[in-house]
């Protein structure tokens, strides 16, 4: 739990140059999306920064977020970031078991109590707190004792920043968000199935080098990151503008790389980073492979209709409901009608039909 | 985000769309007992298309700021529902069927020329002595109803004011409401016109009049 | 027999209220253009004459008690009740402005058929006794005396032995079996005798047997004007019963518009049953006699002439090309209106207008219309084949000081048949 | 269902054009003021094969240089003069960020003080051995 080294010092004793601390704060203010003019502020900033403890709780989740993160670029500049913080409870990671492990936990919330950054990944379950216990201690428990002393809290990955897909319909464990359940601290969504390995060191990174928490949209997102949508920094847009669309995944408009809306692509609602970030070191992302966006970003994904139906599909199965509406339309209607012609029929009484009859005219209410 | 909602409008829809006719054709009408000229089925299908169009040309003269404005309304109406391929895809959801749409920027253009002409309506039924007379609230809702729609799918299309996710809710919302009020206002016209048309052109057509 | 009502007025709309007007008032966007239709609007001015207005009473009514939205909004007291003030107000628009042309139905950009919905309207009207004085009193006339003019069989012998004696030849009166039945119009017998000589002379020369008869001479319908189907049909059952106490096989209807559409189509659905004898309007007979060359003229008017269109034969009665064809025998120089056929203007007078003495003045506007229409075309004489167009343009022209003669198209073709002499010279 | 327009090989997002011009403009303000400019195209939408086209178009220049510092870094001066293709590895020979900049020499391959002072003493070292 060394804090006292700052990130220079331990780039130093690794034998970085100046040269390279260059080269990482440039890549570095790329990753956190901010622009190149920005490198000399993250330099000094980053000579400053101290190691802050890290605190990593995983409810009920995959590992797809802590697979996707130790994925990345390793094991040069992200790698660095993790040396540079003090990572002192991560359950998949530590080597430490047990009582040891939890032992760690207990250890650096005491002494770094209200400095240290909570990261969660997965979901809480809030039906039955033994659907996902650490070492006795259920996952509520376990978030609302270590988030108490913590200056800010990351939600990494969907489940954790939205309930994701333990939350999927009909969520049968009663899964939550951190956010559901934590109110009195900042924290920071990172959505994503998985989030985009980069975005997630990014997002450390300004905590590190700026100590702030990034601006956030209404979702918790950091905006420099989730602030557009994948449709609008798509380079198939202009097939959509042009209404060019691909019809199945192997025709002919799939393979001239048109548009995937009709295939379902969620990227006009989905905020995420992908289509510029892009994934695998920059090489590509989900529609320039060929797939429609899943939209896995946005909360409630996985109840959006369906991953191959258009957005504007309705989610719901219309037909039904509308044949029986149209059903009981008729059945109103008749009944109405029946009505309205026995209430015809009445005004015909001869004694209305014998009507007008001139003489009668004259007399004039 | 999204939600029931569709499902309620639709459910409405189909409800009031039937009710509808059902009320309108149980009221009956008398069998024409005068010897006819012709058969009225054929006469009242030909006024169903020929209503397309104006009477003559003095009839175009007289009425052309409605005449001008109601086509180009009803064209970009037209266009922005029906040849969008977002919207294509919709009905292709509910209905099974599809068909070609037409590029954005030339949708767009129908929606802003539709748009205007609502307008244009808009200020002639608030200044034209005989709209004002016959103009009632049914009106002005029925008008706010078709015009929201557009409206928002227009400032959603081009990511106005507020964040395009919010806004295709507002759009999304503005056109169930359409949906939900449609049968039981005189939006109902977009069906109930071919039942008149066919009426009376069969009406006329027994008597031998093509109107 | 019950008094007129506000009540028996509902009940009378209540039971108008058909199919078609169901689907015409969920069709009404108030787009206004049934406005520029309506001259009785264009040559006023007056926004209250914008046809569909002229509905309103009926329309609320169809909603509040035919519409499921209109009883829920009845029930919470969303709706204003029909009164007898409004139908009181109501009056003007439903008569006095309307000559029940229909011109605005062949505008309407939906199809709703509006005249026909006044025609029902006015069944409410009169059934709640709010008619005009005039027209109840032609109706008066026409139950009780026979005539809504007060012409009595008397008037027309006296017309018969004056055209018998003019013409050297008997006139038929109640001969059975004759193949035509001609019946007149109060007008043709009061200012128009030309008429019986010009059908006594044509028949003649086709050879064609016919009569008319002492129980039913007159065409007109008072009733149908009104709006009170239990009149009409008490007129219309007084034709059918001499027809077929006569046995002829067709009735024909005079130079008058609204008796074409009384006797040709609403007859046989006012005494609810088909006809066994066919009605036809003099112009069709005229038209078939000509195309089986039994209509043989000689000479020309060279005067400038065009038609005015009666709007019950043209929109209303599907007569539109005989009377064309017929001038085209004795008319060298016919022009047509701008607007004529099926969207000809009205004359302002039909419907019931001309017995309407409350709508006087607005008749003599809107024939301003007319008067453009002759402006553009000038013309040296006027046709046209109904007494009660023919009345009321003789009155708007002189009411103008326009001096152009109006003729009937049927005494026009009977001044120009090839007599005896000249036709056994061919 | 498509609608039958004009299709090119290769999508395009319309991003290479208006870059062409940005690069245009920085290079007259470097000559002008002395303007340093970084363009991270990564912060940009572009389609595959349209980076390929920048470079292609901006061509291959005199200077080419490569830096061994936490992973290869390669910076090659276009074929315009003042215009550079820089491009940084991680140690696995991953692209962890492309750069273009406008300026007279990239700042990455100035030696730096500190790493001008650290041999400084490796120098004292040397000679103190000797």
């Amino acid at each position: 739990m060394a804090n006292d080294k700052s990130l220079i010092e331990i780039l130093k004793s690794r034998g970085v140059s100046r040269r390279g601390f260059l080269k990482f704060c440039t890549t570095t203010a790329s990753m956190m999306a901010l622009p190149p003019s920005m490198v000399p502020a993250i330099a000094s900033a980053l000579e400053k920064a101290r190691r802050p403890s890290v605190i990593w709780l995983s409810f009920q989740e995959c590992t797809g977020c802590t697979e996707s993160l130790t994925r990345s670029h390793t094991p040069t500049v992200e790698g660095l970031i993790f040396d540079a913080i003090s990572l002192d409870y991560h359950h998949t990671l530590q080597a430490a078991s047990g009582d040891a492990a939890e032992h760690a936990r207990e250890e650096a919330m005491k002494e770094n109590y209200g400095n240290y950054l909570l990261v969660v990944d997965g979901s809480i379950p809030l039906d039955n707190p033994g659907y996902s216990t650490i070492a006795g201690i259920s996952n509520l428990d376990m978030l609302k004792e270590t988030a108490k002393g913590a200056a800010a809290i990351v939600s990494v990955g969907s489940c954790a920043a939205f309930g994701g897909l333990p939350h999927a319909n009909p969520n049968p464990t009663g899964a939550a968000s951190v956010s559901d359940i934590i109110t009195d601290k900042p924290i920071i969504n990172v959505p994503g199935c998985p989030p985009i390995p980069v975005v997630i060191t990014g997002v450390f990174l300004h905590y590190l080098t700026l100590g702030t928490i990034p601006e956030l949209d209404e979702l918790g997102r950091p905006k420099a990151f989730f602030g557009q949508n994948i449709h609008d920094r798509c380079y198939r847009r202009p097939f959509y503008e042009r209404g060019q669309f691909a019809e199945t995944f192997d025709d002919e408009g799939a393979k001239a790389g048109w548009c995937l809306y009709k295939l379902g692509c969620k990227g006009p609602v989905t905020y995420n980073a992908c289509a510029t970030v892009k994934w695998n070191q920059g090489t590509s992302f989900p529609i320039e492979s060929g797939h429609g966006c899943l939209g896995c970003s946005e909360p409630n994904f996985w109840d959006m209709g369906g991953f191959y139906r258009a957005l504007s599909e309705p989610i719901l199965d219309v037909h039904r409901a509308a044949g029986i509406a149209a059903a009981v339309g008729a059945g109103a209607g008749l009944a109405v009608g029946v009505v309205n012609q026995m209430k015809k029929k009445r005004a015909q009484s001869p004694n209305f039909f014998s009507g007008c009859v001139a003489p009668v005219c004259r007399s004039r209410p | 985000m999204r939600g029931p909602g569709l499902q309620i409008a639709t459910v409405i829809f189909a409800f009031g769309i039937i009710l509808r006719f059902f009320e309108i054709f149980m009221m009956g009408r008398k069998k024409n007992l005068s010897a006819k000229r012709a058969s009225g089925t054929g006469a009242g299908f030909r006024t169903v298309a020929t209503r397309f169009l104006p009477a003559d040309s003095e009839t175009m003269r007289r009425s052309i700021f409605t005449i001008v404005a109601g086509y180009i309304f009803h064209i970009g109406l037209f266009v922005t529902l029906f040849l969008f391929v977002p919207h294509i895809q919709l009905f292709d959801a509910l209905t099974g069927l599809s068909w070609p749409g037409l590029p954005n920027p030339v949708v767009d253009f129908f929606t802003v020329i539709s748009m205007i002409a609502l307008l244009a309506l808009m200020w002639q039924r608030l200044t034209k002595p005989v709209l004002r007379l016959l103009s009632t609230g049914h009106d002005h809702l029925v008008w706010t109803l078709t015009f929201l729609p557009l409206l928002t799918g227009y400032l959603a299309y081009h990511h106005l004011f507020i964040p395009y996710t919010w806004m295709l809710a507002f759009h999304i919302l503005s056109v169930e409401l359409l949906m939900i009020l449609f049968p039981f206002t005189k939006l109902m016209h977009a069906f109930t016109l071919f039942v008149s048309r066919w009426y009376t052109g069969s009406m006329a057509g027994e008597k031998g009049v093509k109107v | 027999m019950s008094k007129p009502s506000l009540e028996r007025g509902i009940n009378a709309l209540r039971e108008q209220i058909d199919a078609p007007i169901a689907s015409f008032f969920s069709s009404c966007v108030h787009c206004g253009m049934c406005a520029d239709a309506c001259l009785f609007h264009t040559e006023t001015g007056d926004p209250r004459y914008v046809p569909i207005h002229k509905l309103e009473p009926m329309r609320r009514l169809w909603e509040q008690e035919y519409t499921l939205v209109g009883r829920l909004k009845k029930l919470v007291g969303l709706s204003k009740k029909i009164t007898a003030e409004e139908l009181e107000e109501w009056q003007e628009l439903v008569y006095n402005s309307c000559s029940l042309c229909g011109r605005c139905s062949m505008v309407c950009p939906v199809g709703n058929d509006i005249v026909y919905m006044i025609r029902k309207m006015r069944e409410g009207m009169s059934a709640a006794g709010y008619a005009p004085e005039g027209l109840i009193g032609a109706s008066t006339r026409a139950v009780e005396i026979g005539s809504p003019m007060g012409v009595t069989i008397k008037a027309v012998e006296a017309q018969v032995k004056h055209a018998e004696k003019d013409l050297g030849f008997e006139i038929p009166m109640d001969a059975e079996g004759a193949e035509y039945l001609v019946l007149m119009s109060s007008m043709e017998i009061m200012n128009y005798p030309e008429y019986l000589q010009a059908v006594a002379k044509i028949m003649n020369q086709a050879g064609k047997s016919w009569t008319i008869s002492s129980e039913a001479f007159e065409a007109t319908n008072a009733g149908i004007q009104i709006g009170a189907s239990d009149i009409a049909r008490v007129l219309v059952q007084r034709i059918v019963d001499a027809a077929e106490k006569l046995k002829v096989k067709t009735v024909i209807s005079p130079e008058c518009g609204h008796a074409y559409t009384a006797i040709r189509w609403e007859g046989a659905n006012l005494v609810g049953r088909p006809f066994n004898f066919k009605v036809q309007h003099i112009l069709e007979v005229l038209d078939e006699l000509r195309e089986q060359g039994l209509l043989k003229t000689e000479g020309s008017e060279a005067s400038r002439m065009t038609f005015h269109d009666p709007c019950q034969l043209v929109r209303r009665g599907g007569v539109i090309e005989q009377p064309r064809n017929l001038l085209q025998m004795v008319a060298s120089d016919f022009v047509e209106m701008k607007d004529h056929g099926t969207m000809n203007w009205c004359c302002g007078a039909g419907g019931g207008v001309s017995a309407n003495e409350d709508a006087h003045e607005l008749k003599l506007t809107s024939f301003n219309r007319k008067k453009k229409q002759l402006d553009e075309l000038k013309v040296d004489a006027l046709v046209t084949a109904c007494a009660n167009c023919r009345i009321a343009l003789e009155e708007g022209l002189e009411e103008n000081e326009m001096d152009i003669p109006v003729l009937g198209l049927t005494e026009m073709l009977a001044e120009h048949l090839v007599t005896e002499k000249s036709g056994k010279e061919e | 269902m498509t609608f039958p327009v004009e299709v090119t090989s290769e999508p395009f997002t319309g991003n290479v054009q208006p870059l062409m011009h940005e690069i245009f403009h920085a290079l007259r303000r470097l000559l002008d003021t002395g303007e340093v400019t970084v363009i991270d195209l990564r912060a940009l939408p572009l389609a595959p094969g349209e980076e390929a086209q920048i470079e292609k178009k901006l061509g291959k220049g005199e200077v080419r240089a490569s830096i061994d510092a936490l992973g290869p870094s390669e910076i090659v001066e276009t074929g315009i003069t003042g215009v550079w293709l820089v491009t940084h590895f991680n140690a696995e020979e991953e692209i962890l960020g492309r750069y273009i900049e406008i300026c007279r020499i990239p700042a990455i391959l100035e030696s730096q003080d500190q790493d001008i002072e650290y041999g400084l003493d490796e120098m004292e070292a040397l000679l103190e051995t000797r």
